[in-house]
């Protein structure tokens, strides 16, 4: 029977083109009408030491997480394809470099290592590679082209997409690269199709191969940002790479700053000055920004950052995945200081939720912290391309009184003060970190203190109608609620898909905004719930506690750290034995 | 002639100074500097500025950080921003790239400039970002009560060196010299009228303009007194090459004696904000290079064409 | 009747000697026998503006809360007296100062504004001090000679307190001073005597008035503290100060850095060396140290940080009190960081607190952050002098195996791994916040990231018993549990005091210890009661929120935020409402 | 010469030396730098000091931040901090402080030192703890792939100033001649042997000393190249009076060149570790100055004395 749904992984080593093999498959897909999800594993920091791992999750249907296990493993490098097998599923297809006229020792050969209903293929990859371009360059296209033959696909599409990789690098290289895969896909008559792959609805409308940075890169030129001040770090690093190409063709100005305070502190003068400005960073830069992201909360200042979770804490692991800064975006400033936290749970939401991040920084004057992740950040899936269309401009609260009432802090019913920026004739005031009264001035009195403490907090009810609801999924009635966030989300949503197919009474619920709550929603949520369990991918539980600490309500913990994003499988193992039936 | 009587006299000049109908650009606050503190003269350094230059109040933003120092700008009738200890130069960054047609100073203290900010001066400065700083150096934590500073000299005894401060001190003309600071220089609030005078020609100058007040603490600071700045400082001799690095960077090391004045000048060295608006000049949509942030935009992208 | 505590407020100007005034008070009521509270309050922070406070709290009973109200008030300065009026008791006792032979105009002087209950006496300070020392200064001896009086004291501790005070200052200076006393004490016959302090039990042990600052100096530097690395900041500074005069003379070192990331960065590199190192700072000092104390959760490297909270966020009211550091303290590190917080409640509290917090710093390799506040740092009250005297010294676990063997991030039971400090013969390691397998290598497969993570949260089980655990007051099967902590305690300990008085079925818990929990005591603890009340001073309900997490019960949170410690009095009118009865 | 080949002679060079018995400073990991990269040179440098001075392996602690660079400890058999991002200095003030007898090592790289720690190296240098500082300065971002850094010359193109470098980089060597460094020199991975015997002085040195290694990326930066070096580089004249400041910062700032080898020298300043213990000897109740922290410490306190 043909499936859904089919994960390629590439494994090779430096210069083995791992990565690239993955996208030319992505792309070849999508072009079939498929939905892709491409994960990309790098080794160390440095360059040139060790295995480069491509993740293609190739379906039917929109996917945001990664599969269960690996349906078919191209190994470039042998060693590593032994390596890799124990991560396959246990019918895969395994295709692995073999040389004609060498004979591997059978005790090392990859055949030897392959599970019992494992299907190896040897294709002669380099041989091939040498053969027809003189060089080894080459060997991951006629993988894919026996990869095309072994699942049934067309070859149109991918000559397709090696025309768009290759026609500017000379007709040579092109016309080069297509004999690779063609005869990769000629090299040998697989006569029981192993795995197959259902057909795809036929390609709708436009769809592009984009990763969270990307996705974010394009938010923010349309949503009118105009300085970008940041320092490089990994997973959030190629946005700003990004952006400091993209942002001066749309008015906008990039500049890497000396450290992650610096950029905060820039971003915070742009804002002051009446400019849509953000940052991106990760945990490390975040935790030097605290100081800074606090002073917004009192200025009233908007901030938009980015962080880009990482596996924590202190440096930790660079290239993994965690979502472990919850805690410190809540809660990293000193005194009792309220900001707005989001968190998109998939590549393409992150685009809606940075510009939504925009509109209320700006709106509610108050710093917003978005939190993606490295996988979110760095791995790329299609998406339609009208979703990255959507423009937003200026939400700002402007000021119609004569000026000299002007009360840069003026006390109103929702907290939000009317806003005038510097270079507006007539007025003046100095803006504050320390406690102030309305006009700004220092105030330090009790209530002064209190009502202005008071202002602060009560933006956050007001813009509860600016931001995303908590979506709910299955039966309003469901026994269990199960609520998460993050990246993770993709892989609890699919694992619940399969719980209710065995029949579990569940009702999910996805947080994107965490805070401000929506809480009449959350509470009537709660209510209706006999049992709820949060889902998330760290060891603190860190948004169960801050719901619980929230609600008063008691809930089961379901924590997921270890640094790879977790797949639905491993979700509907742990979320069961915690599941009332 | 005794500290009190130069304290009077430093009143007096400062009184015909306010005479000057500066009075519009006094803040809402008055200012709460104790008694004789240096930091008046840095103050009306700066409504001199705005009443000499024709600066219109709301084109003037000063951002500060924390001290004594970092209260200045409520006590002047513009926008000003009083953020976190020593982070006053990005934030002014900011507003500058955000908005560069204001005119944009940084005040702040020796320790806010030199000590917990001292990593933001170097790059402000190489940078040449349009930005005048007003460094107001009293040698001493003023604001907390007398903690050591930067630029306290070796053995000074202090409230956190009991034993003497086992550090040499810190020169902000000689760091911004080498920072690749446009405009160097250095005045002393005993001497208003020099000041005066510098921090018009700072602001006029086009890059990032440093400017160091001698500003005595009366309070926590007894060793860095007026009278011993009447003592040990000089003016620089008129009549040199303001453009020769070599030359300001002898007269700042020169042991013996504090050179006041302008030390440095380079001008026409494209500034930051410049540059930016050049990319923008360059490749923007806009020919104009504002900026701005474009609603217009359409980011490229090919079909299926994987951007990153 | 005589009363069993009087609170005397003293208020003046710069110069005016307000908190000398204070200090001289409280000095001879301990001579007398009583306990003391000293609450001092600063004008702007720069000095020579505005009114300066003093308020002593004079008891027969230990006292660690400020007084509902002021029972006399000293004023130094009439306008300042005038605007004090209205925090007075309704029948305080107000001595102002008056002008023999000059009338000022009715609706001006200090009785026009008493309240109808309240007794003003004009006593002639300026103008005797005038007399006697042919200058303005003194005239606040003359206050607290006619007090002494007033109150029916004997001269001779007040004596005494001057010849301590003055007598270096010369014989002449001395003379003058029991002159100024004695003039006031002699000024009128206080013929009915308005307000009486009952008398003292007689003065045993040695008794010393220390503040927060005071406590902590002396408690580090009996716990063998070799290195303070630290930046000045409001309410911390006087620990810095005190300790650059004393530690040198025990064999250590104090270093001003230039900035609080640097002193954090110098404890790091002392504790890793072997030495007790700490550093003492205020909310924003501790949010730009969040980076490195993560680091020290990773790098497993012992911490000892005192942050001494004032009014916030950002800048905030840095001479005020709040309790509102505690989520930057619990969650201000990314990634999964766990680390000790303590808290304790009073001056007396903070010297063994800050002793153990070395003792488990060391033992088990965790930051320690000690959160006191302003009130705590800057109150001063009057301690037993024996409490003092405990000294400490390391305890660090050391290694008895073979140095090819050692492994710095060995696997234990505990959590707790045997430690080599750099310049032991034989052993080499390098510390990295990176993700490490045992041998301190960088590792970032998921078994060895959960396995290190296990181990660095084992830890805070294991070193429960090592940490002062919640305490208990009134009945164990109290309807109600009220949980407090920080410097409000004292005033909801007094408060739940009165309400006992009341009838109320209430069971009080302090806790000291908030990260890790005792688990075990408190679950225990929650579950007998029928409600929980967590009151303190802040406006989130920070300790509150995290209990309710921690634990997944209900609770009401009682706010106190505003900036001024709270009293006895405000704290039973807000938890009475909430009381189950 | 081909770059290549230069490459070669630099590998030829490190094997030499490799097989000077320094085997046994070798850590536990091997190198993961790129092949060819600059700071192979400096990780040699300090084998080969360790041997030549005969430090042992527990008597030297090596700290660093995060990059390439920041790898390092990992790679010589020694004590080692790997911490946080630009913030080695502090960690090894701390360490000194704490141990006096230990040998202490802070290596890191450009962007750690200049960018985002810059604001350490003035407070390190001038304390003049006895610390050196190896700065390898590869004028990029490496282990983030690329990126501008403070040392990157203006006009660069990376990948954060894809339209070039607007700011003026920043030289560690004029910086903390300026900082009051009281030992100041310049080295190159592509001359391993004079490299070598200024690590070897930088250590023996009793105070502050700082080496910049130009260490080019081989991998990320195309413009900072060895052959660059080799052309622009030159070892600065013998016989000098290395204690002369002025000269020093002359041949710092010489325009046209690039010099390598020990700029300034001053032996005899105090520095902090000397002061801290002279003043526990001074004023402690142990007259050795250990730095111990005191279990016997009693602390005065009259009775009902208020100590604040
Ligand atoms: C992060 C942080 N650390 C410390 C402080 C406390 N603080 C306020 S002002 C100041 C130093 C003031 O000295 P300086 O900058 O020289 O200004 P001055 O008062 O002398 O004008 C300090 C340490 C603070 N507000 N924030
Ligand atoms: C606080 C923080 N910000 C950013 C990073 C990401 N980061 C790691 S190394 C590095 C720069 C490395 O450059 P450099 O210091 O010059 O060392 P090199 O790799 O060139 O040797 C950056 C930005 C980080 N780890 N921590
Ligand atoms: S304390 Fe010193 S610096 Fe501050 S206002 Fe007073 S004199 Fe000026
Ligand atoms: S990326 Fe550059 S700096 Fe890093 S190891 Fe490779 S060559 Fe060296
Ligand atoms: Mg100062
Ligand atoms: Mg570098």
């Amino acid at each position: 029977m043909a499936r859904r749904q089919i994960t390629i992984q590439t494994c090779g080593g430096a210069g083995d083109g791992s990565v690239a093999t993955g996208a030319l498959i992505a792309r070849a897909a999508v072009k079939l009408g498929y939905s892709v999800l491409v994960y990309d594993t790098f080794p160390a920091e440095i360059r040139g030491f060790g295995k480069t791992i491509s993740e293609v999750r190739v379906s039917v249907e929109e996917v945001t997480a990664r599969a269960d296990a690996v349906d078919v493993l191209i190994g470039l490098n042998n060693v590593f394809a032994i390596e890799q097998i124990k991560t396959l599923a246990e019918d895969a297809v395994i295709i692995y470099d073999s040389l004609p006229g060498i004979t591997v020792k059978e005790s090392e050969s990859v055949p030897h290592f392959a599970g019992n209903y494992m299907s190896p293929y040897g294709v002669p990859l380099e041989h091939t590679a040498q053969r027809v371009t003189g060089r080894k360059l080459g060997k991951n296209v006629v993988a894919v082209g026996f990869l095309a033959k072994l699942l049934g696909l067309p070859k149109e599409p991918f000559h397709q997409v090696l025309k768009e990789l290759f026609l500017r690098k000379g007709e040579k290289v092109l016309s080069q690269n297509i004999a690779l895969f063609d005869e990769g896909y000629a090299y040998e008559e697989v006569e029981y199709r192993l795995i197959e792959l259902e057909k795809a609805p036929p390609p709708g409308e436009e769809r592009v191969i984009i990763s969270g940075n990307d996705a974010m890169t394009r938010a923010a030129v349309n949503a009118s940002l105009a300085v970008f001040a940041g320092y490089p770090i990994t997973p959030a690093s190629k946005l700003m790479e990004n952006l400091a190409k993209e942002l001066p063709r749309y008015g906008g100005i990039v500049v890497q700053t000396e450290d992650e305070i610096a950029a905060i502190g820039a971003v915070t003068g742009a804002w002051f000055a009446g400019k849509r400005a953000m940052t991106a960073t990760s945990g490390p830069g975040l935790s030097l920004m605290s100081e800074i992201i606090n002073l917004g909360v009192m200025t009233e200042t908007p901030l938009v950052i980015v962080n880009a979770m990482r596996g924590g804490p202190s440096t930790g692991l660079p290239t993994k995945v965690e979502q472990a800064d919850l805690n410190i975006a809540l809660w990293g400033g000193h005194g009792d200081s309220p900001r707005v936290v989001l968190a998109p749970t998939n590549i393409a939401e992150s685009y809606a939720v940075l510009q939504d991040a925009f509109d209320v920084a700006e709106k509610y004057q108050t710093p917003v912290i978005v939190l993606t992740d490295k996988f979110i950040a760095m791995s790329h899936t299609s998406v339609p391309a009208s979703i990255l269309e959507e423009k937003r401009g200026s939400t700002r609260l402007e000021y119609t009184g004569p000026p000299e009432a002007y009360r840069r802090f003026a006390i109103t019913e929702t907290g939000v003060s009317p806003w005038v920026v510097p270079g507006t004739p007539g007025i003046s005031y100095t803006t504050s970190g320390l406690e102030h009264d309305e006009t700004g001035a220092p105030g330090y009195d009790v209530p002064n203190h209190v009502a202005m403490t008071e202002k602060r907090f009560r933006k956050f009810r007001a813009m509860l109608g600016d931001l995303p609801a908590p979506v709910f999924e299955g039966p309003e009635d469901g026994k269990n609620l199960v609520v998460s966030w993050g990246s993770s989300f993709g892989a609890v949503e699919e694992g619940v898909k399969r719980l209710w197919n065995d029949g579990y009474s569940i009702r999910l619920c996805k947080m994107t905004t965490i805070f401000p709550q929506h809480e009449d929603v959350m509470r009537g949520a709660f209510e209706r719930a006999e049992k709820v369990i949060v889902v998330e991918q760290n060891r603190f539980g860190q948004l169960a506690k801050f719901l619980k600490g929230y609600y008063g309500i008691s809930a089961d913990e379901v924590h997921l750290p270890g640094g790879e994003p977790p797949s639905p499988g491993e979700v509907t193992e742990a979320v069961k034995e915690r599941l009332l039936v | 002639m005794s500290e009190m009587k130069r304290k009077e006299e430093i009143l007096v000049n400062i009184s015909q100074v306010r005479k000057k109908k500066i009075v519009e650009k006094h803040g809402r606050l008055r200012p709460i500097f104790c008694g004789g503190c240096g930091h008046f003269a840095g103050l009306h350094a700066v409504y001199h500025m705005m009443s000499e230059l024709g600066i219109e109040n709301h084109q003037l933003v000063i951002v500060s950080g924390i001290g004594c120092s970092g209260r200045f700008p409520m006590f002047v009738n513009c926008y000003g921003f009083h953020g976190v200890h020593g982070r006053a130069l990005p934030v002014a960054l900011g507003v500058k790239l955000a908005n560069p047609s204001l005119t944009v100073l940084v005040v702040g203290g020796d320790g806010d400039g030199l000590g917990i900010g001292g990593g933001h001066l170097p790059h402000a400065a190489r940078s040449n970002v349009d930005i005048t700083y007003i460094l107001l150096d009293n040698s001493i934590y003023g604001l907390t009560k007398g903690q050591v500073a930067p630029t306290t000299p070796s053995g000074d005894v202090t409230s956190t060196t009991p034993y003497g401060n086992p550090s040499r001190p810190l020169d902000p003309v000689k760091l911004s010299l080498v920072h690749g600071a446009t405009f160097v220089a250095r005045g002393f609030s005993g001497r208003p009228d020099e000041l005066n005078a510098i921090v018009v020609e700072a602001v006029k100058h086009r890059g990032f303009s440093l400017v160091q007040v001698l500003s005595p603490c009366v309070t926590f600071n007894r060793n860095e007194t007026y009278e011993k700045y009447y003592e040990m400082t000089e003016p620089l001799p008129g009549e040199r090459d303001l453009t020769d690095w070599d030359q300001a960077m002898k007269f700042a090391s020169a042991g013996e004696k504090i050179y006041t004045g302008i030390f440095y000048q380079k001008p026409g060295v494209k500034t930051l904000d410049e540059f930016c608006v050049g990319v923008i000049r360059k490749v923007g949509e806009f020919d104009d290079g504002r900026i701005t942030g474009s609603l217009s935009g359409k980011v490229e992208n090919g079909e299926g064409k994987v951007v990153e």
